[in-house]
């Protein structure tokens, strides 16, 4: 049996998806700048699937950017946001559990003397305290930037509180809502940002393509210079294809959406449930309340997390973890830690991320097959005493 | 990023467990670094009769110290003070960079059981 | 008939390309960078690809970064050497005639104040002179970057003799290749640069996928920040089916080179012959010697390019003009004016670019609906007396 | 980019050539900026009972002459001033922003050449 339960690193491309965009590439294939009708007919697709996009997010269509992925939509709104500003010393906001599209970039505006980046902590649960946005804000801040839902614990964050305090400050408020998009409902203006990353192959759409929202009247320097494609901000040829694949994968996404948010939240309790009560030693990391329907991570005491990944790989199943063994750095998952989560038990940790497509069959597979597997690595290893079913740290 | 054959050691590791009055017990590494390796030795005449281990790690610490535990198996003391991290590697036909740390912890708690060996021995 | 002369713009995805990619989106869609099975067949695509690619460039795998683009690759280039560099002033020297993705990044780092430029002039064959590149380099001198081949008048520049010039000055080379790589042997040995940048969807790949070949040793300052991926040079989830789709459609390219520039050359002037002979005030743009097999472009003295284009496009003709009109700004054509082009004809230039799978008989229908069209139109025009057959700029 | 309208009207100008003796010619645009437009106009007592052009230019300078030149046959000298480009543009069904300039181009055409008519009044 194989089990897909990775799906917030990425996702199948929905056939529906596949198919949309299957005539802009040898048939429909004119660049959407050029004037003839080659072009014209990219440029429609392309317009339609911006209007489409927009009326999906509360947006206006000139104010979707595409860009090749969330991570340039970070790296173009935080870096975009400081180079533009007029303000002589220059603060970014950001929470400690970002994704790293967002921690390196801000690390890398703090090494070359472009900004100035304040980290706020998260409680236990993973949450970010409006409170603490409005005492880290001073007159240099130029951008706050807090990811509406975490990547590796799900964690659903205050946006639009955020978003009051941060905007009557005349500050620029970001959120990467690149784990968000498949399960949120994500309204700019309730959300009350200026700015937004997307990821299409995050909601069944191509890898490859994402967005910025950008509100209108922000100005953001350009990441990618060159042609005059998005309004003269992200030059580059427009990617009709993939831009109609995103269309097509969000207006599927927001369709089915309150469908799929309860089937996955079934199986999640159900998952978390089982996993709580029948392995001892077993913990959720982040709390139960704001989460992604499809998120959960466990730690497993006194083995490593990478051992069981592979373990289950050898079964089919297909997770991620949140030990360092996996990135290959020294340090477990920097978001476990935040949350307050020990070392050992971080670099303990599996994310289990499920899709619309997932069954109950598939996760009581899963289930019964973690159990065997977490027995065997306890059987191996010197922290667990396997007959006494007892473990310490030492 | 593994290879087949430090999977399939990983999925069939020799040597799991521990052994009673052991003549030398060695554990190197830590829980928060992520891998934690023991080993346990019985020795007659300075020969190594069996080993075993237990191990908190990955998949590449898991399949070192099978091999590395396998490869002691027989040899006197000193012959297996001479096993060095690249030859685990090489016995589990490669390994990736960032893993190669595992090996190295094989190498280091051998040279630790048979260290706690030799003390008792004193 | 539907004629498409605007391969400089873009090409249609080659069928094989696009059956080669098909399997990647909806089946084998598992993160390259994540270790289970799913994540292991698709990071086995992608190594296959980056060595295929590799191999066609005479580089080594690990100096190929794949990004969203030529546009990127560009920005990468140059932004990342003035950044990553130690010397006081930074200097960076490019010709007039590179593609906005070059030169407006020139621009904003000459803006910031990062970086000052040189523009070393063109020939009116639209060629650099080695000798001009020597006199430019200074101590404060960076990076020169000096484009493959042109994309509007399809001039190839002497860039193995430049990269001579200024390897041997221990200065980075860079060439923009985008417009190259289908007609082009491209072995960055031959060529002598330590960076070169391309672009899949000129040779008959995706849209979206680009790779900046980077020299062994070679450090460039980071312009997207993140993730791992790329050897940490270049965030952002790793996008499997461009990148298979784009190594198939460079060795495809290079398989069938030799008869598809003969093909092309072969019409290229048959084309360029008859217009020059039956099209009186017709002007040949950039020289015949080195000149892409695939780039016709002509001037029509009296009528306005856009006008031409427009014309063609109804008759089915997709075509593209350096006149102003088509951009929306002022200005002609930077490279025809840099050739020493007068404005009025750099006005009335239009570029006509061969594919592959461009017909003889298309071609004679494109050749003699243009002499209809021209009449046409001169007909209209105030500078013209058709009666006559003669005109003049007022 | 241009609407069905501007490409249809492109495609079939009206009133393309010259009026010989015409009573008022007008000349705007140079061709180095790309766009010259021509203007014809037969006039009897005030009123415009004929009008060409000849157009150096875009499709959209194209059309808007032809579309200009209709709307003042007929019309006084007066009614004709008064011919606003954002006229031209609405008969054309809309401009992309970047092309308004070619009906201002049609609006100064027409100007120019009822000036000239007048100047020969006098
Ligand atoms: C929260 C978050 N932000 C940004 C990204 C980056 O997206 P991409 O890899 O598509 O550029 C990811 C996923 O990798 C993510 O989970
Ligand atoms: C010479 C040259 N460089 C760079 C580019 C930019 O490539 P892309 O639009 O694929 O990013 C192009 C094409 O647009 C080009 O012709």
């Amino acid at each position: 049996m194989k089990v897909y339960l990775d799906n917030s690193a990425t996702t199948a491309v929905e056939k529906e998806v596949l198919e949309a965009m299957l005539p802009y590439f040898s048939d429909i294939y004119g660049n959407p700048s050029s004037l003839h009708s080659f072009g014209r007919q990219a440029l429609k697709a392309v317009d339609e699937s911006r209007q489409k996009i927009a009326a999906l997010l509360g947006a206006k269509p000139n104010e979707i950017y595409f860009t090749s992925g969330g991570t340039e939509s970070d790296n173009w709104a935080i870096k975009g946001a400081v180079r533009a500003s007029k303000n002589k010393r220059r603060q970014v906001i950001t929470s400690a559990i970002e994704h790293p599209a967002l921690l390196e970039t801000c690390e890398a505006l703090e090494k070359s003397g472009e900004a100035e980046v304040t980290y706020l902590k998260v409680n236990k649960e993973g949450l970010v305290d409006p409170a603490d946005v409005k005492k880290a804000l001073n007159d240099d801040t130029v951008i706050v930037s807090i990811m509406t839902a975490n990547n590796e614990m799900g964690a659903i964050q205050p946006i639009s509180e955020i978003g009051e305090i941060v905007r009557g400050e005349g500050v620029l408020f970001h959120t990467d809502a690149v784990q968000a998009a498949d399960t949120l409902d994500l309204n700019v203006n309730a959300l009350n940002v200026d700015l937004l990353s997307l990821s299409a192959h995050k909601f069944h759409g191509p890898k490859g393509i994402g967005l910025l929202y950008m509100r209108s009247g922000v100005r953001l320097d350009r990441l990618i210079n060159g042609g005059h494609q998005e309004r003269r901000q992200r030059a580059g040829t427009t990617n009709t294809p993939l831009i109609v694949g995103m269309a097509k994968a969000l207006e599927i996404s927001v369709r089915d959406r309150e469908r799929n948010v309860k089937h996955m939240t079934e199986l999640r309790d159900y998952f978390i449930g089982r996993a709580l009560n029948e392995i001892p030693y077993c913990y959720l990391n982040g709390g139960t309340e704001r989460r992604l329907a499809n998120n959960i991570n466990l730690s497993f005491g006194f083995i490593e997390g990478e051992a069981i990944l592979m373990s289950l790989d050898l079964k089919g199943i297909a997770v991620s973890s949140g030990s360092a063994c996996s990135s290959g750095s020294l340090e477990p998952s920097h978001v476990l830690l935040a949350l307050g989560v020990k070392e050992e038990l971080a670099h303990s940790s599996i994310r289990f991320s499920l899709g619309r497509d997932t069954t109950k069959e598939e996760i009581e597979y899963t289930i019964n097959t973690l159990k065997e597997i977490v027995d065997r690595l306890r059987g191996m290893s010197p922290l667990f005493n396997i007959e006494k079913r007892t473990g310490s740290y030492v | 990023m593994y290879n087949e054959k430090v999977l399939e050691i990983f999925a069939n590791p020799r040597n799991v467990g521990e052994i009673e009055n052991a003549d030398g017990v060695g554990t190197v590494g830590n829980a928060s670094c992520g891998d934690i390796m023991k080993v346990y030795l019985k020795i007659e005449n300075d020969v190594i009769v069996d080993a075993k281990f237990k191990t908190f790690g990955c998949a590449a610490a898991i399949a070192s110290s099978s091999v590395a535990t396998e490869m002691i198996k027989g040899k006197t003391i000193e012959e297996a003070l001479k096993i060095r991290n690249a030859d685990v590697v090489e016995q589990l036909e490669g390994l990736p960079p960032q893993k190669i740390h595992c090996s190295v912890l094989a190498e280091e708690a051998i040279a630790a059981a048979i260290e706690n060996y030799r003390s008792k021995q004193k």
